[in-house]
């Protein structure tokens, strides 16, 4: 059979992994990747999008949000009157695709519930994706690093991440989270805080699973959203992850949520320090970021971080919901109105801008709002006119209240980024961060995703609005109307890891769990079409 | 001149007669008018397939007249102008109002007023449950506004208002006042259980007489009478509000929630007093 | 996966899923022979009963009006009723996998209907105006020192949930199991449950209100001043109270049926607790798969309960929508609605309405609808992920074949052939 | 003899005006509080406002149906007047057993808040209700609660309207002012005479000789200073008094200004009657009264 063409003719590429800069060429694509142009001159496309004028993308692709499961699930339950900020899976989907992206991970799913997890993404539509599988406050983790048995250890995370079809290993408040769940008010406050029962620290957890993920040659890293979350003064915590994490690969969740200067109870004393924080980013070359930018409207707090849960429900007064997940996480959720009147917003509305700002590196800092937790994806759009239009930027810092209009570096800031910067840390940025080769670029070989935009003045509406999104080779979007809902690809890792681990493994988990051992691993047919990434 | 939609059919699927307000229509030719997409079932359907259209709404006037039973969401959204029904409604009538009047002959059914910013509504029949409430999830109920109702109400009167007045003259169901945030509920019959529980502040009338069944989390205040119910009778009358027997000597006052902040006052007839 | 092994000439299903109440017991060892189960090793007399009861699996696979009919003229009389309505009704789905659910929403769509999964309103909406603070089974399992059943009887409803989840198993936190926990029971009658309590409150009817409000105001340190409350005398309240104060991680499991306001009522304790200790709730749901189907159509949707397609509209919610049951004119029952008597004739009043039943019953009645197909028994003839009152998914797996078609294929059928009519 | 009607004109001044309802259990409670409110209020030469009982009320004319009387606020802005009448309402008032206070005029986009204000001596356990377009606050006191409204309308109203009766005969001037009081008080609407009794007999003129003082006697008008000082008084006169006039409206102040003159000039006794004035350089309003008789005064 003759394989169809799609071929993208005469538009402005920006490739920033294979060195393109906006420069005109053409694409070819076939069987869903991204082809060599066929050298025999016969051969006509079945399709010629002519894209002269247009600017060329990879697919975006959103590496740290939360889409699917059953925390979402809850919150689509609880928040009715938010299903904007949260919709179906269906809405999902489409909204991403038309946004322009075509992979996302979602950043926190409960391996007990990665089955749901699972039937949710492959009930959103349009987008590749996966997601990271929440391992902070395991209890076999915990006992193998109290035993001091790193290679039992290594074997559970890949048996972890094989029976749930995750893609990679999260950290999410490590021990502070089971401490919480063993008392009132519990909760890690430093790296060397003993965890009860176990015996052990959030630093040694996030140095044995960071060194684990390593070992497994995993394409992502530990994933770490470290201690005191949103708290003031959580910089020197976060500071002492990053250098805890030293030697090792490690990806830094939603850093904007960690780089608050301030000391317990006054407000007043709030404020940034992603100085230093950048300082050592920039420095170390084994850590990548995403921001967590949050913007200013409603929002849903939404974590594994279940003590964080409590704080913002009760800080807001709001609903909020909890779930403890046994033997390896908690959950929480609850309502957030951002507001640019409040100073404690606005600091964070600015912090977050300050990280994309003074990153020197864009390939290892990540556009994300931490969807939902900062404010939805579709304010991307609105993000990228933020970093790309300084005036623009300076105008809304001048809105803000005083302290922070004075007080933040922003106001000194007139970095505004390029279309290939944006490119980098929209898609080919995230892309390497989690070690996709086949996505975030548009060589030979990779999968064809794909985004034209109409160049605009106001890359809001160029962002907002693509003239064309591909996905796998197929149109899915064309000026904003949906042309075919296509069916994503689950991403997940299959590691080999050290089978003889199974036989004590399976003795603790009868004896732990309420499910039994057989029905733990999701099935390869509960996943839809999928893919093993190396 | 008014609009004068009359029903002539008597199915009983449901039609949604969203956008048919003075504000929208007026000044839209009677071939649009004919034409405005309202919703049938499961289709959507030009407004002359459901209803016969005499008149014009340049006066920001819409009569509604026949078989209005399922017939949902009159006069939902409005900013201005006038809707009168001669009949019974269908749910959500009048819900999400800002501005302007709607006059009722007959029944409503549930949600009448539900999260209504401002204007007036008077039924002379009774209504269904959730007058004046917050919809599922929300966390404000009616935050302006009147609603009368002649006759009795359901369950769940007022839930998470924030400001308004809800007049019901004869009883009402359970949980009136759930959580409520601030306004006036009066009730002029018998009342359901556990009205006010989780209020925050605002009044609840209870002027059927007879024991009211509130929650433990009230503390009764003593006997008192107050002027400002004088004034809020001053202002139902007024507005067409009449046909109750207002209390004339003292009343009993009970403060609560004490779960939720307390500010909240129940007022009951002379030894009305505790179920 | 299939995890059976065959011995001699019987087949030997191991940790297999029963649901027959919400406990979704996972270690149910199933020996078949043939079509026919010999035994349902570990499961409990309500679980034997599932797996055990009579299947019988003759008869006609479809009635319409009564006679019997294939399957082929049923789907197509339920799709001809279905695509004419113009306010069809999807109802039921308690017993079907994810697979069905979402078979459900589609057809809804297509079909622009409504769909309602039954049950369980005063949870939901409690859930939307104060939040939940829950748990998996697993922790309860684990770590709660104090479990305080609410106007429940688990001892009868959920015969294993002691012995497995809330009361007996010891733990690293709780190593001495039983003895470790403190089982208090509130209720209005004697029931089996309130018999093991370490402390029983028998309170007066029809006064849960009541009770929980004063509850709440003793946690919160409210003075009442009252000498009894729903019959209960204020010190044995405090006794409780003191109880909830003493407790490490506590747990509260009340009718997963329950209504009004008692619901919000334990959910806001449960919260407040929080602010003093670690406190969680569950309601404790019957068997099939509810939970699923709530999961299911949120995710789906965007919107738990009960939604309705209309055309050119995305799925609207009807938690606050229309009367749809009255304004329906075509119903759809998928089998597991406790609200339709799929043994019996209907009524002349539900004939109004003309009705398909989907059914697994293996007696249905022939008259129970205008159009009944049978289905593959859930649970025992189906496959596919099941929900567990808390939430947490399952495998479950056909440990015997049907000669009747999933709901998902009887759906799929049905939208198919209405997709046929409109195109 | 005919008393004279002098050919001059009253000089007024525009002021900024608010009528408080104020209501209590008995006619005697609301008229207490009244009076209490409108003290010291008679010149705002040196007082923060003028203030005067402007009429009883019957209890159906009232917003709660109970005895109450009407007071009229005058200063000079409407920050003045705000200040004014939030301590007068707050110390005279809400301090008044069973006493309620409302606003009496339309409340527009030039309205005061005086309830609002007050509303924090409630401590925290002050409610708000919205009743029609209108906001009260409930405060809770020691007989119950004060219920005041939030905020009230207010008018450019005139102050300064005056007419001075001149006489031979102290006794019999006095009377004669007293029923041209009385008259106005009767028959006119919408003014309050604010000084003792409705009557001024320090009548003042602008600028003294003492740089700290904005107004001094009117020398033209002490009879004692016949012959020292440039006098306007008739030749036989030995007293005069002064009867000051605030309105909402001119028209208020011109028709009780009418009715006063009318009233004293057909008293014995009276020599005649006339009117201060700044000889028109210091207020835009100028009451003739000659042409207010024509206008309003009735048909002798």
């Amino acid at each position: 059979m003759i394989p169809e063409f799609l071929k993208i003719a005469g538009g402005t590429v920006y490739d920033p992994a294979n060195g393109i800069d906006g420069e005109v060429r053409d694409l070819w694509m076939s069987g869903g990747k991204i082809v060599e142009a066929p050298s025999d001159f016969e051969t006509r496309p079945a399709r010629t999008i002519d894209a002269k004028g247009l600017v060329v993308m990879p697919g975006g692709v959103d590496m740290h949000c939360h889409i699917v499961g059953s925390k979402v699930n809850a919150a689509r339950m609880m928040c009715p009157e938010h299903g904007e900020i949260i919709p179906s899976t269906t809405s999902t989907g489409l909204r991403y695709a038309g946004l322009g992206y075509t992979t996302a991970f979602d950043a926190a799913i409960a391996p007990l519930a990665a089955r749901h997890a699972h039937e949710e993404l492959v009930d959103t539509p349009c987008i590749d994706r996966g997601f990271f599988a929440l391992m902070g406050n395991n209890h076999y983790i915990m006992r193998a690093i109290r035993q001091n048995e790193p290679d039992r250890l290594k074997a559970f995370v890949g048996w972890l991440l094989g029976a749930s079809k995750g893609f990679a290993a999260k950290l999410v408040n490590p021990g502070g989270v089971e401490n919480w769940k063993n008392r009132p008010e519990g909760n890690a406050r430093d790296l060397e805080t003993r965890v009860d029962h176990f015996e052990v620290t959030p630093g040694q957890i996030l140095a044995s699973v960071a060194w684990a993920a390593d070992e497994l040659r995993l394409p992502h890293p530990v994933h770490v959203h470290t201690l005191n979350l949103g708290l003031p003064g959580n910089w020197t915590t976060t500071l002492q992850t990053m250098k805890r994490l030293e030697g090792h690969r490690a990806h830094m969740a939603h850093i904007q949520f960690h780089s608050y200067d301030g000391g317990d109870g006054d407000e007043s004393t709030f404020g940034s320090k992603v100085g230093p924080l950048v300082e050592y980013l920039n420095d170390h070359p084994n850590l990548t970021v995403d921001v967590g930018q949050i913007v200013f409207g409603p929002a849903i707090g939404m974590t594994a971080d279940g003590p964080v849960g409590h704080f913002l429900g009760r800080l807001y007064g709001t609903k909020w919901y909890s779930n403890d997940i046994e033997q390896e996480t908690g959950c929480g959720v609850a309502p957030i109105e951002y507001r640019n009147t409040t100073a404690v917003h606005a600091w964070q509305w600015a912090i977050g801008l300050e990280w994309f700002l003074l990153a020197r590196d864009p390939w290892r800092i990540a556009m994300s709002t931490d969807h939902p937790n900062g404010g939805s994806f579709l304010a991307y759009p609105r993000i990228i006119k933020l970093l790309m239009d300084a005036t623009f930027r300076k105008d809304a810092l001048a809105a803000l209240p005083a302290e922070v209009r004075e007080r933040s570096v922003l106001r000194d800031l007139d970095r505004q980024y390029s279309l290939s910067e944006i490119a980098i840390i929209t898609r080919a940025g995230p892309a390497r961060m989690l070690g996709l080769t086949n996505k975030g670029h548009l060589g030979i070989g990779a999968d064809a995703d794909v985004t034209i935009y109409t160049p605009d003045p106001d890359p809001e509406v160029m962002f907002a609005l693509p003239r064309y999104v591909i996905h796998r080779g197929r149109i899915v979007v064309e000026q904003g109307e949906i042309r075919e809902a296509t069916r994503g690809r689950t991403l997940h890792v299959a590691p080999d890891y050290d089978r003889g681990v199974e036989p004590d493994l399976q003795k603790w988990f009868e004896s732990s769990y309420s499910i039994r051992w057989r029905n733990y691993p999701v099935e390869a047919d509960t996943i839809g079409e999928s893919e093993v990434v190396p | 001149m008014a609009l004068l939609l009359r029903r002539t059919d008597e199915s009983d699927l449901p039609i949604e007669v969203i956008g048919v307000r003075p504000d929208r229509l007026r000044g839209m030719p009677p071939a649009e008018i004919g034409r405005f997409p309202i919703r049938h079932g499961n289709r959507t359907v030009p407004l002359a397939e459901v209803f016969q259209i005499k008149g014009d709404p340049s006066d920001e006037r819409i009569d509604f007249e026949g078989n209005l039973r399922n017939v949902h969401r009159i006069g939902a959204q409005m900013s201005a102008g006038r809707i009168v029904v001669d009949g019974c409604t269908g749910w959500h009538l009048a819900a999400q109002m800002s501005g302007g009047t709607i006059e009722v002959s007959g029944d409503a059914g549930d949600w009448v007023g539900a999260e209504m910013t401002n204007g007036h509504v008077s039924i002379c029949g009774s209504v269904g449950d959730l007058v004046g409430a917050s919809y599922p999830g929300s966390r404000r109920g009616m935050t302006n506004g009147t609603i009368l109702v002649g006759g009795s109400a359901g369950a769940e009167i007022g839930r998470s208002m924030r400001r308004g007045t809800i007049a019901i003259g004869g009883a009402c169901g359970d949980h009136a006042g759930l959580g409520m945030i601030a306004g006036t509920i009066l009730v002029f019959g018998s009342c359901g259980r556990y009205p006010g529980a989780e209020m925050r502040r605002g009044t609840i009338g209870l002027f059927g007489g007879g024991p009211v069944p509130l929650l433990p989390t009230f503390r009764r205040a003593g006997r008192f009478r107050p002027q400002f119910l004088a004034l809020i009778e001053r202002e139902l009358r007024r507005t067409g509000f009449a046909g109750v027997d207002w209390p004339s000597g003292k009343l009993d006052l009970y403060h609560g929630d004490l779960l939720s902040l307390g500010k909240g006052e129940i007022w009951t007839r002379e030894g009305g007093g505790l179920a | 996966m299939d995890p059976s092994r065959t011995v001699d000439d019987r087949r030997i299903w191991p940790d297999s899923v029963c649901t027959a109440c919400g406990c979704l017991c996972d270690d149910i060892v199933v020996k078949v022979k043939g079509d026919r189960i010999l035994e349902a090793q570990g499961a409990c007399s309500i679980g034997e009963g599932h797996f055990l009861g009579n299947r019988r699996g003759d008869g006609p696979e479809a009635w319409i009006h009564g006679e019997p009919a294939n399957f082929d003229e049923a789907v197509e009389r339920a799709a001809i009723l279905l695509a004419g309505a113009s306010c069809p009704l999807v109802i039921g789905l308690q017993e079907c996998t994810t697979e069905g659910h979402r078979a459900a929403v589609e057809l809804a769509e297509s079909i622009g209907g409504g769909l309602e999964v039954p049950g369980v309103s005063a949870t939901i909406l409690s859930l939307q105006s104060v939040g939940e603070v829950t748990c998996t089974l697993g922790e309860i399992q684990n770590r709660a020192d104090f479990v305080l059943i609410w106007r429940a009887d688990p001892v009868r409803t959920h015969p294993r949930l002691f012995s497995r989840h809330v009361l007996e198993p010891r733990s690293d936190f709780l190593p001495g199991g039983r003895n470790d926990r403190f089982l208090a029971v509130v209720d209005i009658r004697e029931t089996t449950t309130l018999k093991e309590a370490d402390l029983a409150i028998p309170m007066d009817e029809g006064a849960e209100v009541e009770a929980l409000w004063l509850l709440r105001a003793l946690v919160k340190g409210i003075a009442i001043e009252a000498e009894q409350i729903a019959g209960v005398a204020l010190k044995d309240w405090q006794a409780l109270v003191e109880r909830f104060r003493a407790a490490r991680y506590g747990a509260i499991l009340y009718d997963g049926r329950s209504n009004g306001l008692s619901v919000r009522g334990i959910h806001s304790l449960v919260r407040e607790l929080n602010e003093r200790t670690r406190f969680v709730v569950m309601p404790l749901h019957s068997g099939g798969n509810g939970v699923g189907a709530r999961n299911v159509l949120t995710w789906r949707t965007g919107l738990p309960g009960a939604v309705r397609f209309v055309e050119g509209q995305g799925p609207l919610s009807s938690d606050a929508g229309l009367p749809s049951a009255t304004a329906a004119d075509a119903v759809l029952v998928v089998s597991g609605n406790p609200m339709v008597m799929d043994n019996e004739p209907t009524t002349e009043v539900r004939r109004k309405i003309p009705r398909v039943l989907l059914t697994g019953n293996q007696e249905p009645h022939p008259q129970a609808a205008e159009v009944v197909i049978r289905t593959a028994a859930f649970g025992i003839e189906t496959s596919g992920t099941v929900y567990r009152m808390d939430g947490v998914p399952l495998p479950l797996r056909a440990v015997v074949a049907s000669r009747f078609p999933t709901v998902e294929a009887v759906l799929r059928s049905i939208e198919h052939r209405v997709r046929e009519r409109r195109a | 003899m005919i008393p004279i009607v002098v050919d001059t004109f009253a000089e007024a001044f525009p002021m900024t005006a608010a009528r408080a309802i104020l209501t209590a259990d008995t006619p005697a409670w609301a008229e207490t509080a009244a009076r209490t409110m409108s003290g010291y209020a008679t010149s705002v030469i040196a007082c923060d406002a003028e203030a005067a009982l402007e009429r009883i009320l019957d209890p159906a004319e009232t917003p709660d149906g109970r005895p109450g009387c009407s007071v009229l606020v005058f200063a000079f802005s409407r920050d003045a007047l705000e200040k004014s009448l939030t301590n007068r309402v707050g110390q005279c008032v809400m301090t008044c057993p069973t006493s309620a206070c409302y606003n009496g005029l339309p409340v527009a986009e030039k309205s005061i808040v005086v309830g609002g204000r007050l509303r924090y001596f409630g401590d925290g356990w002050q409610i708000s209700k919205w009743i029609g377009e209108r906001r009260y606050w409930r405060i809770p006191v020691m007989d119950g609660e004060f219920l005041c409204e939030e905020a009230f309308g207010t008018v450019k109203g005139v102050a300064g309207g005056n007419l001075i009766v001149m006489g031979n005969d102290p006794s019999r001037t006095l009377a004669a002012t007293e029923s041209a009081v009385q008259a106005i008080r009767a028959r006119c609407r919408d003014v309050i005479l604010p000084f003792p009794g409705g009557i001024a007999r320090s009548g003042s003129k602008v600028g003294s000789k003492y740089r700290a003082l904005r107004a001094s006697t009117n020398t033209a008008f002490a009879p004692m200073l016949r012959g020292v000082v440039t006098t306007d008084l008739p030749a036989e006169a030995t007293c005069a008094y002064e009867i000051v006039i605030d309105g909402l409206t001119m028209e208020a102040v011109e028709r009780a200004t009418a009715v006063g003159v009318q009233t004293a000039a057909g008293q014995p006794g009276v020599l005649g009657v006339t009117a201060g004035n700044y000889g028109g350089n210091l207020g835009p309003f100028h009451i003739r009264l000659l042409d207010v008789l024509d206008r309003y005064g009735e048909p002798v």
